[in-house]
């Protein structure tokens, strides 16, 4: 059992180390901020996750699994509050997003409509 | 009365006279009683010491020791005996002028004059009665902080740069070359006590003595020892009876004083004369003497020609100290004393000619003296004295110079004190001549008062202004028939 | 009331977890604690909906793993994109209707396009959210109105 | 409005938890790395979202500039007072030893009191400043900070 | 020499924080920089005394009940303490920026200094008026 | 294998810093200093099962929060130059930008 | 009574510390000045009880919350740090009463609370600077000093908004100079593991060789010196003293570079131990030049000033040369001056400032021209500056003259004739600079349009009139004080070999 459970949190922040790695190279690949805003959502999400729930299994039920899980939580709620938070910053202060040519919101919106 | 005590009232008197004045302010009669009474009591105060002193006493006062090795500390010894009476006695004398010349010329600030004048012969008791050479230095501090306000009197430009040149010339000398002497000698001696003999003796390489004495000569800035004699003529700007003060009564003297002091209970007579340390002085001196007497006979306003007759005179003194005999030393204190009154008369009558006539000018003052007499015959014996003719009082001194020069076997200090007579004629005896012997200049009566002698056909200043200078005149005169008994009191500083 | 009582119970029970000392100083001190707490959340006018969302109930962990499960897929498809030597992106801005009543509800929506990457919520308008894709493929994600339905569904239960 | 909707929701949620995270840290102090200084930023920083979010405005209300400017010195106070209960109870200054009847109950309680007045202060200096800082326009005058 | 050069990384950036503090605080006209200059000087310090408190094998002096070799605790305290200094003094620093903004207009200390030189040749003129 | 964890983290923030030192928005730089947070946060999380002080998770705790907040302080100053201004008056403001 | 006495030593610092939140709690104007009185009167009887105590009974040692030193922070009171804590809080005690209608005219009246509360830690922080016995305390009491003294600087901006940059740019030096000095207090702490004085003066004497002593002494020399504004560190004072409110400047120019003066010698005496060669060379290379520098251009500078209370700072730059020449000097004597002048120099300066600051609330600005005529108006106030200024000056029967008797005799113990010398040169410049105000003052013409001025309220004048009394009183008995400070020049000499 606890050869499982090593194994299982070592793959776990293996998996957590290398997107959080992904994430980042995102960060330096894409072209403009609104994109790689995505890239930093990688590293916030399943990145962090994974290495928090990584270290959780390396603690077991403890004081330390709690703040752990208290770590989770909080960026769980406020990684996509801060990403939401420079995105509308950016876009209200001006910033244009590069996009695929020719497309822009109100076609967008119209294929909403028929994907409903 | 103790007499510690008469010693500390001798300070305490015009310090508190001082403050009497300053809260009489308001009253000019009573300030000016206050001031009349302040220096007859502390004339009696001094003279009743001078009787101790004649009986051979020497009445000390410690005070506080401010750092360890450091006294404050009065004493009573003859030389600061005599100087003790030359600026108490002649401190009436110069209020009473000072009431006439004040009034009459209508000066401002009346009470800070009083005041200060008060301080400043306080002081000069402090230096006359300092038992070391660390209180005289401090006493010598506080005359020249307390005349400064004096010569800055008149407040204008011109006597506020005339004060500025004097209080810079005696704080710088006195700073720069005087305390580190006295800074030198204590750590040299270990103690600054005044002491007959000197205190120096096998505590300094000989090889230093001169400099150590140049340093206090020079520092000593109230003796107007070229070059940094400057702040007399400088300080002419102030009111007469504040030229008095400075020439006769205080500063001046209070500069040859500590010169005494210094070549007699610093070094030693004796020592001095064995290393031949103060030769160079005889130089210095002579030159001092010769140059300003040249310079006085070239001025024409009348103050400054005595101003530079002053700085010659006190070369006379720094002359018999640095002879270093007990005769160059008799004279030069007996000179303390002679040219005092002298110079007081002729500084008084300048002073009433000017409260007369408002004239500064020697070349002005023809025929002056027909119509005021007294005055001009006041100047005439004390020039004369100054000269040194007999049966005045200046004759002594200038004798037991000429007596020093001679034992010393100097020929050319003789030559140069004969000369030097001889320039003292020439840039004294013209006024005299002039006054008495040209026309009258047609009178113009000046002021609304009623000049004394009026009917008579005269124009005297005020009385206040003329009986001053004929007592002090008559001084001279009195002075040449009791010279003995000065030298006597002065005797035992020469052991 | 309700509201208040749901937020102290479960602020208590936040202290007792973190706190693992069960002595009577750290209790009475926690009871203090969670007192001043809620003082101060009435002084700022916390006590609504918001602030404590009773009425979510054990709902949310169901719509937590769904959305465990889109944020997993959502991280593959967008690393994949990153990792690729020639950068297959196509970024776009949509409209997404959001069919929530309540603000809280709207939140949880924005939030979860946002925490799927590939999506992130940058504005919202009215009743629409703006959101910012990374390809045509993950906009359909979004738009395909799976999302918005189940939170609002968690919404009225 | 909607602009903030994200961030308001959010923070209201969070505000409580932050609070009390707060006073948790403050009065385990002895157990972890806490203390007084820590609880007393979170404490404030939880104040700062508040402003951040809903406007200085609102926050004076809630904690006013009157009672910061009374808490600042009260916690520095019971600081320098706990200092001089331990001399009255016979010790030296800031001697804990002495508070309570035996020594390491009266280090546990010196600690307590005296970390409780450390987060006062830390907490009311930081709000504070954020106030003074936060609450000023370009024209504001000399007098009014 | 390489190896003492390396083995001292620490004293290497605590020299490094210093310098650039400095040289900021010194090259800076703009008061706001300065203070930040100020800032990473007092850094070095923090640093400096974090490298103090290393003992070799030594973790951060939080007490548990394992016995284990702890890092010296004092260094620790002193930088907490440090730190709280530094903070005042920025915060006291920032808020004399303000107000001097307030007053002239201006944060470079260039324009700050021609307006004083003004006002003080318009004193002396009046003085000698 | 924390190790690795901690040498991925070092990587991660090293090349994070490059976003932010290289911009070019200044959305860019927020974004990146956010990020680099997040991986403070797992790094310091980490650092203490390597050393075996969970204890730091606390520190780690507090660290998330304040990258929160002071990122929202960033944005609230860099859009308004105030950090005083309310939600309405906020709203106002960008009404008549 | 057994309870206090036993705890004076703690009392000293934690009374004022306690008293400066609770001042900042009153209201009014009235209530945080008095309080701030009682706590200064107070804090001065206590300074008096440890200065009769270390003199009757040797050094006293407090542990603060029991831990022993070196562990815990230790307060050791010798007769060196109770003379200096005697001087800042005999200065407190005495500018305090002055305070009262000095500052309601300078400082806004809305922020008296805040004003006294920042003058009790300034209090606070140097009185602990002087008697803690344990390195870091040193700083972090240095810097509750430094920072308020920038509030308390800051204060004047109502009077003139130069106050403001002053006090900035004091902040930006003094802070680099306090981060020296903790740098310093590192490295020693590196090399010897504690920070407790007296176990560092131990432990550093068998390290002479050691790279990181010497690097720390260098900081903390350096460090120290920015602090007491030592030639050329010195270019935060002038203005400093210049835009602060009268009483700050009295107070400050009176105690704060005192203070720093002592853990200068402090450092060099009893920790490194004049037997450290570091020490000599410091003396000679360092301390040496860079004295008789700040004795001649800061008096120079001084003479060009027309602010007086520039004047005077620039004066302090220079009697501050006078204090770092006696620690130049290296024997007793010089020591003795450089102990001596920190009192000497409080009474001098504090009666100038405090004389200055009475003319400020008369006429506003205190320049040369506007004190023109002034000397008649208020006689008192003049005459103290002419007596204050006399013992700037040096005259004897003054305190001035005390300190550089001793100073001048150092030199000559040394065989230094030319710096002997230079001292009494030096004093000369002085005279210009003293008497240039009372030219203007009392020989001056008033500038047109200022009507009748009268003269200071007594409450200032009091205190002002007991600074220029003390001025000559220990001038001319100087027993007590050189008693004292030739016994401070001992301990220090005799703690070297
Ligand atoms: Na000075
Ligand atoms: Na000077």
């Amino acid at each position: 059992m606890e050869m499982i459970l090593y194994i299982a949190s070592g793959a776990l922040l293996a998996a957590g180390s290398f997107l959080v790695l992904v994430g980042t190279i995102g960060m330096l690949r894409l072209p403009d901020f609104f994109t790689r805003l995505h890239a930093a959502g990688i590293t916030d999400t399943l990145g962090a996750e994974l290495l928090l729930i990584g270290m959780m299994l390396q603690a077991g039920f403890s004081l330390i699994t709690v703040k752990l899980i208290l770590i989770s939580l909080f960026i769980f709620f406020t990684s996509p509050t801060a990403t939401h938070a420079v995105a509308n910053a950016a876009r209200t202060m001006g910033l244009k997003p590069a996009l695929v040519p020719d497309e822009d919101i109100e076609t967008t919106s119209v294929r909403r409509g028929s994907a409903k | 009365m103790s007499t510690e005590m008469a010693l500390a009232l001798t300070l305490l008197i015009p310090s508190l006279g001082g403050i009497a004045i300053a809260c009489a302010g308001r009253y000019p009669n009573l300030r000016e009683a206050i001031t009349l009474i302040t220096a007859s009591v502390l004339f009696a105060v001094v003279i009743s010491l001078l009787q101790e002193v004649s009986g051979g006493r020497e009445p000390t006062l410690a005070l506080i020791e401010v750092v360890p090795g450091l006294p404050l500390m009065l004493k009573v010894e003859p030389l600061g005996m005599l100087f003790g009476c030359v600026a108490s006695g002649l401190w009436i004398v110069n209020s009473l002028y000072s009431f006439g010349y004040m009034r009459g010329t209508n000066e401002t600030n009346q009470t800070r004059f009083y005041i200060c004048f008060a301080i400043a012969i306080a002081s000069s008791m402090g230096i006359a009665f300092a038992g070391n050479m660390f209180t005289l230095f401090i006493f010598y501090e506080i005359l020249t902080i307390s005349t400064y306000p004096l010569v800055a009197h008149k407040q204008n430009a011109e006597a506020r740069s005339g004060a500025r040149l004097y209080l810079g010339l005696l704080i710088g000398t006195s700073i720069g070359f005087q305390l580190v002497a006295i800074i030198w000698t204590w750590v040299a001696a270990g103690t600054l006590d005044f002491t007959i003999g000197g205190i120096l003796r096998d505590k300094i390489d000989p090889t230093m003595l001169p400099i150590l004495l140049a340093l206090y000569m020079f520092g000593i800035g109230k003796a107007a020892l070229m070059p940094f004699h400057r702040w007399l003529p400088a300080a002419m700007v102030a009111p007469t009876p504040v030229s008095a003060l400075l020439h006769a009564v205080a500063v001046v003297k209070a500069g040859v004083f500590t010169v005494l002091k210094v070549v007699i209970y610093i070094f030693g007579i004796e020592l001095l004369s064995e290393t031949g340390a103060s030769g160079w002085l005889i130089w210095v001196a002579s030159f001092t003497l010769l140059a300003a007497s040249l310079v006085a006979i070239s001025k024409d306003n009348l103050k400054a020609r005595l101003a530079y007759s002053t700085i010659s005179q006190l070369s006379y003194i720094i002359l018999g100290a640095a002879l270093a005999s007990s005769l160059g030393v008799l004279g030069g204190a007996l000179h303390i004393a002679t040219h005092a009154l002298g110079k007081i008369t002729l500084f008084m009558c300048a002073g009433a000619i000017y409260v007369a006539t408002h004239k500064t000018k020697i070349s002005d003052m023809q025929g002056l003296g027909r119509l005021m007499p007294f005055t001009f015959a006041a100047f005439c014996i004390a020039a004369l004295s100054i000269i040194g003719l007999p049966p005045f009082a200046g004759s002594w001194s200038k004798w037991y110079l000429a007596l020093a020069a001679a034992d010393a076997g100097r020929v050319l200090v003789i030559a140069v004190l004969m000369i030097s007579s001889l320039l003292n004629v020439a840039y004294l005896m013209p006024l005299v001549a002039r006054g008495f012997f040209r026309p009258a200049p047609p009178r113009q009566p000046v002021g609304a008062a009623v000049t004394p002698g009026a009917r008579f056909g005269l124009a005297e200043a005020p009385l206040l202004c003329v009986i001053p200078p004929c007592l002090t005149a008559l001084g001279c005169l009195v002075l040449f028939f009791y010279a003995d008994e000065v030298v006597d009191l002065l005797r035992p500083i020469v052991g | 009331m309700v509201h208040i009582v749901g937020l102290g119970a479960s602020l208590f029970g936040f202290w007792l977890l973190m706190s693992g000392h069960f002595g009577p100083l750290l209790i009475s001190l926690g009871v203090a604690s969670v007192v001043l707490v809620l003082y101060i959340a009435h002084r700022m006018d916390l006590y609504d909906r918001e602030t404590f969302p009773v009425h979510l109930k054990g709902w949310i962990f169901g719509y937590w793993g769904w959305l465990a499960k889109e944020i997993f897929k959502a991280n593959i498809d967008v690393a994949k994109i990153v990792l690729a030597p020639s950068l297959p992106i196509s970024p776009r801005m949509v409209r997404v209707k959001a069919t929530q009543k309540t603000d809280l509800g709207m939140v949880i929506f924005a939030n979860s396009i946002t925490l799927t990457p590939g999506t992130v919520a940058v504005d919202i308008e009215g009743d629409e959210i703006i959101v910012h894709a990374l390809s045509q493929e993950l906009a359909d994600g979004v738009l395909n109105g799976d999302m918005d339905g189940r939170v609002t569904a968690l919404e009225e239960r | 409005m909607n602009h903030h909707l994200v961030l308001r929701v959010v923070s209201k949620l969070l505000i409580p938890f932050i609070l009390l995270f707060a006073l948790y840290v403050q009065f385990h102090g002895d157990y972890g790395p806490g203390g007084g200084f820590q609880a007393g930023v979170l404490f404030a920083s939880a104040f700062i979202l508040y402003a951040l979010i809903y406007g200085v405005d609102n926050a004076r209300e809630v904690l006013p500039p009157k009672a910061l400017r009374f808490l600042v010195p009260v916690g520095l106070i019971i600081y320098a007072l706990t200092g001089f209960a331990s001399i009255v109870m016979g010790g030296n200054y800031l001697d804990y030893d002495v508070l309570a009847h035996d020594p390491q109950h009266g280090q546990h309680l010196g600690i307590l009191v005296i970390e409780f007045g450390v987060g006062t202060t830390v907490a009311a200096v930081m709000v504070t400043i954020f106030y003074a800082y936060a609450g000023r326009t370009r024209d504001v005058d000399d007098e009014d900070w | 020499m390489l190896d003492a050069i390396i083995a001292h990384y620490n004293y290497w950036l605590v020299i490094f924080l210093m310098m650039i503090g400095l040289y900021i605080v010194i090259s800076r006209g703009n008061l706001v920089k300065k203070i930040v200059g100020l800032n990473i000087f007092q850094t070095s310090v923090f640093l400096l005394y974090i490298t103090l408190g290393k003992v070799n094998g030594g973790t951060a002096p939080i007490l548990t009940d394992k016995p284990e070799t702890f890092s010296n605790p004092l260094p620790h305290v002193l930088i907490l303490t440090a730190i709280v200094v530094g903070v005042a003094t920025t915060a006291l620093g920032f808020a004399l920026v303000v107000r001097i903004r307030e007053s002239y207009g201006s944060i470079e200390e260039d324009d700050i200094l021609a307006t004083e030189r003004a006002e003080d040749e318009i004193a002396v003129n009046e003085a000698l008026s | 294998m924390f190790i690795g964890a901690t040498a991925a983290l070092l990587v991660a923030m090293a090349l994070t810093l490059i976003r932010a030192f290289a911009g070019p928005t200044l959305f860019d730089r927020v974004l990146a200093a956010n990020s680099f947070g997040t991986k403070t946060v797992l790094l310091i999380g980490v650092l203490g099962f390597l050393t075996d002080r969970p204890e730091f998770l606390d520190i780690a705790l507090l660290y998330a929060l304040v990258n929160f907040i002071g990122t929202i302080a960033v944005l609230k100053f860099f859009r308004y130059r105030n950090l005083g201004l309310s939600n309405t008056e906020a709203a106002d403001r960008e009404e008549i930008d | 009574m057994s309870l206090l006495s036993e705890h004076i030593p703690v009392l000293q610092v934690a009374v004022p510390l306690l008293s400066a939140p609770l001042c900042s709690l009153l209201r009014g104007v009235r209530l945080p000045w008095l309080l701030a009185l009682a706590v200064s009167w107070f804090a001065f009887a206590i300074s008096i009880l440890l200065l009769i105590q270390v003199m009757d009974s040797g050094d006293i040692s407090y542990h603060m919350g029991n831990w022993a030193p070196p562990f815990g922070i230790e307060y050791r009171v010798d007769v060196i740090n109770a003379f200096v804590l005697l001087i800042i809080s005999g200065i407190s005690a005495v500018a305090l009463p002055y305070a009262r209608l000095s500052v309601a005219h300078e400082v806004d009246p809305r922020r008296h609370g805040q004003f006294y509360t920042a003058y009790l830690l300034c209090l606070t922080g140097l009185l602990g600077v002087t008697i803690t016995g344990d390195a870091f305390n040193i700083f972090v009491f240095l810097e509750i000093s430094s920072l308020s003294a920038y509030v308390l600087i800051a204060a004047g901006a109502r009077q003139d908004r130069r106050a403001l940059t002053a006090a900035y740019n004091y902040l930006v030096l003094g802070t680099v100079g306090a981060t020296f000095f903790v740098i310093g207090v590192g490295l020693l702490y590196m090399v010897t593991g504690t920070l407790n004085i007296a176990d560092l003066a131990e432990r550093i004497r068998p390290l002479a060789d050691n790279r990181a002593v010497q690097a720390g002494f260098a900081f903390i020399i350096i460090g120290m010196g920015l602090k007491l504004a030592m030639f050329p560190m010195h270019t935060w004072l002038p203005n400093a003293y210049t835009y602060a409110p009268s009483t700050v400047t009295v107070f400050l120019a009176s105690t704060a570079t005192k203070v720093s003066v002592y853990v200068v010698l402090r450092f060099l005496f009893t920790v490194f131990g004049p037997a450290y060669g570091f020490v000599g060379l410091t003396f000679e290379y360092i301390f040496l030049p860079l004295a008789i520098l700040a004795m001649f251009i800061g008096s120079t500078a001084a003479i060009y000033q027309t602010n007086l209370k520039r004047l005077f700072a620039y004066s302090s730059v220079a009697q501050l040369g006078y204090i770092v020449l006696g620690i130049a000097l290296g024997n007793i004597a010089g020591l003795t001056a450089t102990v001596l002048h920190l009192f000497n120099h409080a009474l001098m300066k504090g009666a100038l400032f405090m004389a200055l600051g009475c003319v400020a609330l008369r006429i506003g600005a205190v320049s040369i021209n506007g004190v023109r005529g002034l000397g008649r108006e208020m006689p008192w106030t003049f005459a103290a500056i002419a007596g204050a200024g006399l013992s700037l000056i040096g005259v004897p029967s003054t305190v001035g003259f005390i300190s550089k008797w001793y100073l001048i005799l150092g030199a000559l113990e040394n065989s230094w004739w030319p710096v002997a010398l230079l001292i009494v040169a030096s004093s000369l410049l002085a005279v210009i600079y003293v008497w240039k105000i009372i030219e203007a003052a009392y020989f001056g013409v008033a500038p047109e349009g200022r009507g009748p001025v009268a003269e200071a309220p007594l409450e200032m004048l009091a205190p002002l009139w007991l600074m220029v009394v003390a001025n000559f009183y220990f001038g001319i008995d100087a027993d007590l004080t050189t008693s004292v400070a030739g016994k401070v020049a001992a301990t220090f000499l005799g703690s070297g070999s």
